[in-house]
C-alpha cells in the first residue's frame, strides 16, 4: 500500500493544484452549459410567450357602438301582430337595414364634415353579426318593436383593428374592405362617445364565427369542447396508462410477449397523430357508430394518442424506483400489489405526473387527429352539459387556432393568438394542481 | 342528429360557413356543422354509407370523379346532389413594397417550367428574374409560391396557366415534337426545383406569411383572400385583365374554377334541413351577385336560377 | 438452559419447523449455494455462521422466497415450512412471508415516517383494531428493538433521517411488528453498539419462546450467546450443523474448527 | 337512458357489496380478525369488484353491439337488466364467499391483475387496429401503385392528372435528417437542463424552471412552425446560408430542426429530471466521497444509473419528431427532395400523410391512398428502430444488472 | 507497539492532522453534535466509540464536508485539517475529498463492473498512466480489501450483485485506491466475518504508516486492537478523548466507562 501514488501532489488545500483546477474548471463548464440550457429553454420560452401574448392580448379588448335604434314595426312585424313566429320571418337583413338607418341618423345628429364619406362607410361601421344580435333580442322580446332602444352592438372588424393598430389611414387606402373616411368617422364617434374599447368577455363565451365576422368569434365552444376532451382524456389515459405500466414492470413476466408490448408502446409513440385519426374514424365512427365531430370520440382518440406518452413516462418512474424497497415492503408480507399501491407508486409519483403534464399538454394541443373525426370543424353550437354533451358537436380550442390562422381576414390572426392564449392558461390550470402534487411527492433516498 | 352536417373542402369552407351562420341566425334548424379536411376527405366521408353518423353534405372545390360516384354507389350512396354554388378566381399577388406586374400565362412558364424552349431547343430553365423572361417585366428575381400538389388550385393553375403558357409560347410544340404527345404534357406542367418554385402545402396565411419573410415572392391566392387582404398584397393583372367577381363571372379573367356542394339525397327528410340548407345556400339573397357571399368574393354563377331550380326539384346526377 | 436444548435436539418430526432438502440456488449460471439439506426447529434461535459471501443470506431469502424478485436467481430442491412445501405452486408467497419475517441486511426503512415504518405490516395485516391498538404495537415493538427512547418525540419524522444503527433497529422493529411465526434475521447487530445489542439479543430470547429465529452473524460470541442451534456455511455448502455448544466446542468439520479459531475465512 | 339507471345501480349494489362483504367477514372473525385470511376491507372490495366488474361487462358489450346496430336501439332495457343480473349475482357470490377462508386480497388482486392486463392490451389493440385501419386502402394503393417506385424511387411528384411519381425516399430521407437535427437540439438542451434542474439548481428555480420548461411541449405547434417561418428561417437564410453559398431557401431543415428541438426539450428534460433525481442519493455520496466533482458524479454515475429511463424520454422525444406535421411544414417547406445541405427544403412522411389525406385529390386515387401506404410503412419503420433500440438497451443493461 | 504510540501522545503542534474546534451540527432543529473538540494526529488509527445515533457518522461526514449534501444539516465550528480551515470560501470540497477519503456505514457500490467501481477513484484523479498500471491498483487495492480471490474472476460482473459482506469489503478497496490522506471508515467491518475482519485491520494497520485513520466501530476489542486514539461520544458530545488503552483501562468519565463495561448504550 505503501507506494501508492498520491491523490493531490499540493500540501495545501487552498491552493488548487494543477488538475483539480482542470477539474473545477470543468465543474464549471459544466454548469453553466446546464444553466445556458436552462437559459435557452427559458429564453425561447419567453420569446414565444411574449409573442403570442403580443399578438393576442388584443383579442381581450373589443369596439362596441352604442346607438338608439328605432325599431321599425313595418319592417320588423309587418303583420302587426307581434307574433314571434311570423316575426321570425324577417331575416336578419332587415335588422340590418334597421341598424343602418339607426346609424345613419346618429352620424348625421352629429353634424360632421368628412371629406369622401359615403353612406356604405358609414354602414360598415356595424359589425355583420349586430344584426343577428338584435334579431334576437327583438324575438324574445316582440314588445320591443316600435319603440327606441338603446342598443350596444360589435363594431366592424376593420375599424376594431384601428383602435388596435392593426388598420392605419395608409393601408385604408389600399382596402377595399374600408376608407380613411370611414376611419375619420370612427375617431369622431369615439370623441361623441358612441364607439368605445373594453374589454371582450365575449371572446371567451361566444362561439366561432364566420370569416365576415371576426369581431364576433369567440373561444365559448372550444373551451367547453376542450374541457370534454380533456375530461375523456383524463379519466381513461392516465388511470390505464398507469395500470398498464405496473403490469409490465411489476407483475409481466420478462418474455418475449412483453418485449412485444413494451416495442409496440414505444412504438405507437411514434405514430403520427393524424393516423390515430384515421383510427378513431376507422373504429369509433365507422364502426362503433358514434357521433362524428363529438368530444367523446375526441376524448377517445387523444387518449389513445396520450397512453404511450404515459406508459413510457410511468415505466421509467417505476423502473427507478431502488428495488430495496419492494424488498422491504415484500419483507413484512405485502403482496406485490400493496408493494406497489403502498410503496412504489408514491415514489414514481413525480415521473407519472410529468408523464401525464406532458401527454395531456400534447392531447390539449393537438389538431391532426381531429381533422379526420371531424372535430376540425366550424360550430356554432354549445354542446350540453356532460354526459349527454359529450356526443355533440364541438369544437376544441387547437382547432379553434388552426382554423383561424387559416381564415383570410388579417383580423383573425390576433384572435388565433387569443384563443392560443387561452389554451395555455387551460393547460396551466390543468397541470396546476398535477406540478403540486408532484412537489408533494418528490424525495431523495 | 340536431344539426346538418357539412365537410370537405377548406375552399369551400368560408363560403359554407357564412351560409351556415346565416341558415342558423334565420332558420329554426341548428346552425350546421362545417368541417375541413380537403376536398377528398369530404367526399371519402360523404361516401362512406348512409346514416346518421355520415355526413350529409360533402364541400368540393372540383368536380366528384366518376371513380368517386363509383365508391359511393358500392357503399350506397346513390343518390347524390350536385350543387355548383359559384366560382372561385385565382389571382397572383405580391407584397405592396415590391413592383407590380402584368403577366401573360407565357410568363409563368417561361419563368418556372423545368424545361423551356429557347431557340428552338429544349433547355433547362435557368431564368433568375422575371425580367429574363420578359422583358416588359420587373427585374425582380423569381420566386413563387405556388399551392402545393394536395391543393385543387394547383390543379388549375397547372391547366389553366402552365399548360396555357405552354400553349402560347410555342414550347408546347416542340415539345410534342420532340417527346411526343404524352410526355409533352408532361414536360410542360414539371415545374423547376431549385427552389425558384415553392410548393406551398399549406394554405393561403401561409403564402402570405412567406411572402412577408421573403419580399420578391410572388403567390397564387384565392381572389376573396386577396380581396380580404389588400392593404398588404398587390395583384398582378393576367393578360391584362384585372381580376375581380365581375372580370370573372364575364369570363374576361381566364383563371377560376367551379366551386360544388354535393348533396346526400337520402338524408332529405331524415335528417332536419338538408334541403332547406342547400336552398338557402344558393339562394338569391345568398349567393346571388349582391348577396354576402359575393360580397366575400365568391363569383356568383350566372346560371344560378337553374342550379336554384335543381335544388328544389332534388335533382340528383347520373 | 442448554440442558432444555440438548434434549430438544432428539426432536420429534413435529417440532421441526423449516426442513430444506437438496436446495440449490444459482445467481444466473454462479452457483451460490450447494446442495444444501437443514432442519430448522421450531422455538428455536438458530445461527447461520461463515466467511462473508458465503451464501447465508442466499439462503435466507430463500425461506420466504425473497429471492422471486430477483430475476437472475433459481432455485432447485425442496424447502418445507410446517411440512408445506413454500416452492408449491398453491403457496402464496404473501401468506408465506407475514409467516416469515425478515429482517435485511443492509437496513432498508420505508421513505416514511417512523410510526408508519413500524405500522405497515400490522395496518395491512389488520393486526390492530383500532389507533390504540396500533399505537401500543408500535410502541412496543420499537421497545423490544431498543429504539423508542431515541426516537419516541420523533415518530413522525422520516425513517431514512435514522442512523445508521437507527436504522437498524427501526427495520427489526418492524419485522416484529408483525409478529410472524419465523423470524430471519439479516445480521441484525452489525451497527449496533454492544448495550443495543445486549438489548435486541434479549428480545431474540424472548421471541424464542414463541416462535423460531433464524439469525445470520459475524461475531461467534453472539451466536453462541443466543442461539441453540448452529449452521456453518462455507463457499456455498452447509459445511456443519448442530447444536451451537457442540459446533464451538467439539466441531466436527475441520473447516469448521479453522473458521471458529479463526484460521479461515 | 336505461342503461346508465342500470350503471347506478350497479354502482350502487357494489358499495352495498363492500359493506356487506365486510361486515360478514367481521361476523365470521368474531373476535380476532387475524382468523380471517385477508382482511375485511378486501372482502368487501372483492365484493364491490364482483358486482362492477359483471356489470360493466354486460354493458359495454350491449352498448357496444347496439351502437354497431347488431341489436335493436330499444333493447336498452333488456341489456340494464342483463347488467343488474350479472351484478347480483355477482354480489351473491362474493358475499356468500365473504369469511374465514375465503382468499378475498388473492381474490381482488387477480381482478386488478386482469384489469392491469386489460388496460396493457389496449396497446395491442390499438397496434392491431392501427394496422387494420391502414391495410385496406395501402393494398388498394398498391394496386394502382408500384411496389418498387413506391419504396425505392427518388421522386416525389404527385400529380392531379395521374400519372404521379410517389416515391418515398426523399420523404424517408427528410423525416431522418429532420428528427436527428431535432434530437440534436433537444438532448443535450434537455438532458443538461435535467442535470442542472436536479443536481444543482436550488429548489426555487427548479419548481420554477421544470414547469416553465413544461409549457414548451404545450405551446400549440402552429406557435412554432410560425416562428419557424416569419423568424428563423429568415434569420438563417440571411445569416447562414446566404453568406455560406450554401441557398438561399426560406425553409429548410435547420429550420425545422432547431425549432422542433426546442419544441422537444421539455420530452427529454422533464421525464431524465425525474429519473435523475431518483437515483439514490448514496449513489452519488460514493462518488463524491471519492472526491469526484459534482459533474463527474453525475456522469459516471448518475447518469448510467438513470439510463434506462432517460432513454425512454429520448425515445419519446425521437417518436414526437417523427410524428410533427406542422412545424415541419412551415418550418422544412414541402418540397421532397434529397440532399445533405441543411438549409435546403426537405419534408417528411408526416407531413406528406397529411397533405395527401387532406387535400383535394380524388380519394380512390394513388395520389390519396399514398398516405395509407406511407402511414404504414412509417409504422413498419419505426417499429423496427424501435427494435433495434430495446436490443442496445438491452445489451448495454445486461453489463449491469 | 503501544510504547510507540504513547510516546506519540505528547504530540508536537505539526502532528495534529485534524483539528476540531467547538463543532456544532444541526440536523433542521435538531442538534446532532454540541461543542465539539478534538484533535486527530497523523499516522494514528483514531476509534470513534459511542452509542448508536450518538453523532459518530455524523462528525465523520463533518471531516470531508459530505454534510454538504444533506440539505438540513447545518455546521457551526471550525474543523481545520493541516491547520486548514476546510470550511473556508477558498477550500474546495473536491479536492478535499479526495484527500480525505471516506468509506460509508451502508455499502454504496456504484451499478457498474467491480473493477469499474474501484478503477473509478483513480480514473478522476489520474492516478494511472495506462491500463496496466490502472489494472494495479485496481488489484492491489481489492487485495488489500481482502475481496481479491473471492471476485477475481468476475471483476467485470457488477458490483450491486455481490454480498453484503463483498460489497462492504469493495466499498473499502475503492475507497483505499484514491490512496487519500486521511481515511474515514464508517463502521467498515461491520458485515464482515473475523477473518476479513482481520484483514481490513491489518490493512489499516498499514495505512497508518503513512496516514491517518479515523474508524467508527461498535467492537470495543477492534478499536483497542487497531486504534491509538480513542474518542467516546455520547448524545452528542465527545466525552473523553485520549489514548486507547488510557481510554478502556482507566477511563476518566463515568459514562466512559459504563459504556465500556457495558451499562449505558
Ligand atoms: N439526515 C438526517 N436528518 C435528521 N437527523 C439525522 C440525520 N442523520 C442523522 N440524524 C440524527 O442525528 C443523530 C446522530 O446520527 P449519526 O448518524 O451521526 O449517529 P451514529 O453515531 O453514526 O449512529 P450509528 O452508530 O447508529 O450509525 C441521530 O439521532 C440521528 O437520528
Ligand atoms: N444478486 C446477485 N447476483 C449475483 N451474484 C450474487 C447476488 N447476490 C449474491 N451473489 C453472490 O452469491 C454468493 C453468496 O452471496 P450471499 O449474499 O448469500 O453471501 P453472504 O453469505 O450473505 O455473505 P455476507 O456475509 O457477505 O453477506 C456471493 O458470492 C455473492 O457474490
Ligand atoms: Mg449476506
Ligand atoms: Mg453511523
Amino acid at each position: 500500500m505503501t507506494d501508492h501514488p498520491r491523490a493531490t501532489g499540493a500540501k495545501s488545500l487552498y491552493v488548487q493544484d494543477a488538475r483539480t483546477r482542470r477539474r473545477n474548471a470543468a465543474e464549471k463548464r459544466f454548469r453553466a452549459y446546464g444553466l445556458t440550457a436552462i437559459v435557452i429553454a427559458c429564453t425561447m420560452l419567453a420569446v414565444l410567450v411574449f409573442t403570442i401574448v403580443r399578438d393576442g392580448s388584443g383579442a381581450f379588448r373589443q369596439t362596441y357602438l352604442s346607438i338608439p335604434v328605432a325599431l321599425d314595426a313595418q319592417v320588423l312585424d309587418p303583420k302587426g301582430n307581434r307574433d314571434p313566429a311570423e316575426m321570425a320571418g324577417v331575416l336578419t337583413l332587415s335588422y340590418g337595414q334597421v341598424l343602418d338607418r339607426a346609424l345613419d341618423a346618429a352620424v348625421a345628429g352629429l353634424d360632421l364634415q368628412i371629406e369622401g364619406l359615403e353612406s356604405g362607410d358609414i354602414d360598415g361601421l356595424i359589425s355583420r353579426d349586430a344584426s343577428a344580435q338584435l334579431r334576437d333580442r327583438v324575438l324574445a322580446d316582440p314588445d320591443l318593436v316600435g319603440q327606441t332602444v338603446d342598443v350596444n352592438v360589435l363594431a366592424n372588424g376593420r375599424i376594431d383593428g384601428y383602435f388596435k393598430g392593426r388598420v392605419t389611414m395608409e393601408t385604408a387606402a389600399r382596402d377595399a374592405n374600408t376608407s380613411p373616411a370611414q376611419l375619420m368617422l370612427a375617431d369622431e364617434l369615439v370623441k361623441a362617445g358612441l364607439l368605445v374599447t373594453r374589454f371582450n368577455a365575449g371572446f371567451l363565451t361566444a362561439a366561432d364565427a364566420s370569416d365576415q365576422r371576426p369581431e364576433a368569434a369567440g373561444v365559448g365552444v372550444a373551451i367547453l369542447g376542450s374541457l370534454y376532451m380533456m375530461l375523456v382524456v383524463l379519466v381513461l389515459a392516465v388511470p390505464i396508462g398507469v395500470a398498464a405500466s405496473i403490469y409490465l414492470e411489476e407483475f409481466a413476466p420478462r418474455s418475449r410477449w412483453t418485449d412485444l408490448i413494451e416495442v409496440n408502446i414505444a412504438n405507437l409513440a411514434a405514430v403520427p397523430s393524424i393516423v390515430f385519426g384515421i383510427l378513431g374514424l376507422a373504429v369509433f365512427i365507422n364502426f362503433a357508430g358514434l357521433p362524428a365531430s363529438a368530444p367523446i370520440v375526441g376524448g377517445l382518440v387523444l387518449t389513445l394518442m396520450t397512453l404511450p406518452t404515459i406508459i413510457i413516462a410511468t415505466r421509467a418512474a417505476l423502473k427507478a424506483v431502488p428495488p430495496s424497497i419492494r424488498d422491504a415492503a415484500l419483507g413484512v408480507g405485502a403482496s406485490r400489489m400493496q408493494t406497489v399501491f403502498h410503496h412504489v407508486l408514491p415514489l414514481a409519483a413525480p415521473g407519472i405526473l410529468t408523464g401525464t403534464i406532458i401527454g395531456l399538454a400534447q392531447a390539449l394541443g393537438e389538431t391532426a387527429p381531429l381533422l379526420l373525426i371531424g372535430m376540425v370543424a366550424f360550430v356554432r353550437e354549445f354542446p350540453a352539459a356532460p354526459p349527454e354533451g359529450l356526443f355533440d358537436p364541438a369544437s376544441a380550442l387547437p382547432v379553434q387556432v388552426y382554423n383561424w390562422t387559416q381564415r383570410s381576414d388579417p383580423a383573425f390572426v390576433e384572435r388565433a393568438s387569443g384563443a392560443i392564449i387561452v389554451l395555455l392558461i387551460f393547460l396551466l390550470c390543468m397541470n396546476l394542481l398535477a406540478i403540486f402534487l408532484r412537489r408533494k411527492f418528490e424525495r431523495r433516498w | 342528429r340536431e344539426q346538418v352536417q357539412v365537410a370537405g373542402s377548406s375552399t369551400v369552407l368560408p363560403y359554407s360557413t357564412i351560409v351556415a351562420e346565416l341558415f342558423g341566425e334565420n332558420t329554426d334548424f341548428g346552425t350546421p356543422v362545417i368541417e375541413s379536411g380537403g376536398s377528398s376527405t369530404g367526399l371519402r366521408r360523404f361516401c362512406e354509407g348512409v346514416g346518421e353518423n355520415t355526413i350529409d353534405i360533402a364541400n368540393s372545390s372540383r368536380q366528384i370523379r366518376d371513380s368517386e360516384v363509383e365508391e359511393c354507389a358500392a357503399n350506397g350512396v346513390t343518390d347524390i346532389m350536385e350543387v355548383r354554388i359559384g366560382y372561385d378566381g385565382i389571382v397572383f399577388a405580391s407584397a405592396q413594397s415590391g413592383a407590380s406586374f402584368a403577366f401573360t400565362p407565357a410568363d409563368w412558364f417561361n419563368a418556372l417550367s423545368a424545361k423551356v424552349v429557347r431557340d428552338g431547343a429544349i433547355v433547362d430553365n435557368t431564368a433568375a428574374s422575371w425580367a429574363e423572361v420578359n422583358p416588359e417585366l420587373a427585374d425582380q428575381e423569381i420566386l413563387a409560391f405556388v399551392p402545393g400538389t394536395r391543393h385543387g388550385t394547383r390543379e388549375v393553375f397547372d391547366e389553366k396557366v402552365i399548360a396555357q403558357g405552354c400553349e402560347d409560347s410555342g414550347a408546347l410544340e416542340v415539345f410534342t415534337a420532340e417527346l411526343g404527345e404524352e410526355e409533352a404534357e408532361a414536360a410542360c406542367m414539371t415545374l423547376r426545383t431549385d427552389g425558384r418554385s415553392v410548393d406551398i402545402d399549406g394554405d393561403y396565411t401561409e403564402t402570405l406569411a412567406r411572402i412577408g419573410s421573403s419580399p420578391n415572392g410572388i403567390g397564387v391566392f384565392g381572389l376573396s383572400f386577396y380581396e380580404n387582404n389588400m392593404d398588404t398584397l398587390q395583384v398582378a393583372t393576367m393578360s391584362g385583365v384585372t381580376p375581380s367577381t365581375e372580370t370573372i363571372a364575364s369570363g374576361e379573367y381566364p383563371v377560376s374554377r367551379p366551386l360544388f356542394i354535393y348533396v346526400k339525397k337520402a338524408h332529405i327528410g331524415v335528417i332536419p334541413g338538408v334541403k332547406e340548407f342547400a336552398e338557402f345556400f344558393v339562394s338569391d339573397a345568398i349567393a346571388g351577385p349582391d348577396g354576402p357571399l359575393a360580397a366575400y368574393g365568391l363569383v356568383s354563377d350566372p346560371e344560378l336560377a337553374s342550379v336554384q331550380q335543381a335544388v328544389a326539384d332534388e335533382t340528383t346526377m347520373q | 438452559m442448554y440442558d432444555t436444548i440438548r434434549s430438544e435436539s432428539a426432536v420429534s418430526q413435529q417440532d421441526i419447523k423449516i426442513s430444506a432438502r437438496d436446495v440449490q440456488v444459482f445467481y444466473g449460471e454462479k452457483q451460490a449455494i450447494k446442495d444444501l439439506n437443514v432442519e430448522i426447529l421450531d422455538k428455536t434461535v438458530t445461527a447461520f455462521i461463515g466467511p462473508s459471501g458465503c451464501g447465508k443470506s442466499t439462503f435466507l431469502r430463500c425461506i420466504n422466497r425473497m429471492n422471486d424478485t430477483i430475476d437472475s436467481a433459481r432455485i432447485a430442491g425442496r424447502i418445507t415450512i410446517d411440512g408445506e412445501d413454500i416452492y408449491d405452486r398453491r403457496i402464496d408467497p404473501v401468506q408465506l412471508r407475514a409467516k416469515v419475517g425478515m429482517v435485511f441486511q443492509k437496513p432498508n426503512p420505508f421513505p416514511k415516517s417512523i410510526y408508519d415504518n413500524v405500522a405497515y405490516g400490522p395496518r395491512i395485516h389488520g393486526l390492530a383494531r383500532g389507533k390504540a391498538e396500533l399505537d401500543e404495537i408500535v410502541e412496543r415493538s420499537l421497545r423490544g428493538a431498543a429504539l423508542w427512547n431515541e426516537v419516541k418525540d420523533r415518530l413522525s419524522e422520516p425513517g431514512t433521517g435514522l442512523s445508521g444503527g437507527q436504522q437498524q433497529r427501526l427495520c427489526i422493529a418492524r419485522a416484529v411488528a408483525t409478529s410472524p411465526e419465523v423470524l430471519l434475521m439479516d445480521e441484525p447487530c452489525s451497527a449496533l453498539d454492544p448495550i443495543a445489542t445486549s438489548q435486541v439479543e434479549e428480545l431474540i430470547e424472548q421471541l424464542r419462546t414463541q416462535f423460531s429465529v433464524v439469525i445470520v452473524t459475524h461475531s461467534m460470541q453472539q451466536a453462541a450467546r443466543v442461539s441453540q442451534k448452529t449452521a456453518f456455511f462455507h463457499l456455498g455448502n452447509l459445511v456443519e450443523y448442530g447444536d451451537t455448544d457442540d459446533i464451538f466446542t467439539k466441531p466436527r468439520d475441520s473447516r469448521t474448527e479453522a473458521y471458529i479459531s479463526g484460521r479461515i475465512g | 337512458m336505461p342503461m346508465s339507471w342500470a350503471l347506478l345501480a350497479a354502482i350502487l349494489l357494489a358499495v352495498a357489496g363492500f359493506l356487506l362483504g365486510r361486515s360478514r367477514a367481521h361476523a365470521t372473525a368474531a373476535q380476532d380478525v387475524r382468523t380471517l385470511h385477508s382482511r375485511p376491507a378486501y372482502h368487501g372490495m372483492n365484493a364491490a369488484l364482483a358486482v362492477m366488474l359483471p356489470a360493466l361487462v354486460v354493458l359495454i358489450l350491449a352498448s357496444g353491439l347496439r351502437m354497431s346496430g347488431v341489436i335493436p336501439v330499444a333493447s336498452g332495457p333488456v341489456a340494464g337488466l342483463l347488467a343488474l343480473a350479472a351484478a347480483v349475482a355477482g354480489l351473491g357470490w362474493a358475499v356468500t364467499r365473504a369469511g374465514r377462508g375465503f382468499r378475498a386480497r388473492n381474490s381482488v388482486e387477480r381482478m386488478v391483475l386482469g384489469l392491469m392486463i386489460f388496460c396493457s392490451m389496449i396497446a395491442i389493440a390499438t397496434t392491431i387496429g392501427i394496422v387494420l385501419s391502414l391495410i385496406f386502402e395501402t393494398i388498394s394503393f398498391f394496386r394502382q401503385y408500384s411496389l418498387a417506385d413506391f419504396f425505392f424511387s427518388t421522386v416525389w411528384s404527385p400529380r392531379f392528372e395521374g400519372n404521379s411519381r410517389l416515391g418515398m425516399l426523399p420523404l424517408l430521407w427528410g423525416t431522418l435528417y429532420i428528427s436527428f437535427i431535432a434530437l440534436l437540439v433537444a438532448v443535450p438542451i434537455g438532458l443538461l437542463a435535467a442535470i442542472y434542474l436536479s443536481e444543482y439548481a436550488s429548489p426555487r428555480l427548479r419548481s420554477i424552471a421544470k414547469p416553465a420548461v413544461e409549457v414548451l411541449a404545450g405551446i400549440p405547434t402552429i406557435v412554432y412552425g410560425l416562428f419557424a417561418l416569419v423568424t428563423v428561417g429568415p434569420m438563417l437564410r440571411d445569416w447562414i446560408a446566404q453568406p455560406l453559398g450554401l441557398g438561399n431557401s426560406g425553409s429548410s431543415v435547420m429550420t425545422a430542426g432547431l425549432v422542433m428541438g426546442i419544441m422537444l426539450i421539455p420530452f427529454v428534460s422533464s421525464l431524465s429530471d425525474d429519473i435523475i433525481n431518483a437515483v439514490p442519493q448514496s449513489l452519488r455520496d460514493g462518488a463524491l466521497g471519492l472526491g469526484s466533482t459534482p459533474s463527474e458524479t453525475v456522469r459516471s454515475v448518475v447518469l448510467p444509473a438513470a439510463l434506462p429511463g432517460i432513454v425512454g424520454a429520448i425515445l419519446l422525444a425521437a417518436s414526437r419528431a417523427i410524428g410533427e406535421t406542422m412545424i415541419v411544414v412551415l418550418g422544412a417547406g414541402a418540397a421532397a427532395t434529397i440532399s445533405a445541405n441543411p438549409f435546403e427544403a426537405m419534408t417528411t412522411i408526416t407531413v406528406k400523410i397529411v397533405s395527401q389525406l387532406t387535400g383535394d385529390n380524388d380519394f380512390s386515387s394513388p395520389e390519396t391512398l399514398v398516405a395509407f401506404a406511407l402511414g404504414l410503412t412509417l409504422f413498419v419503420i419505426t417499429l423496427g428502430l424501435n427494435v433495434i433500440a430495446l436490443i442496445i438497451v438491452r445489451k448495454y443493461r445486461e453489463q449491469y444488472e
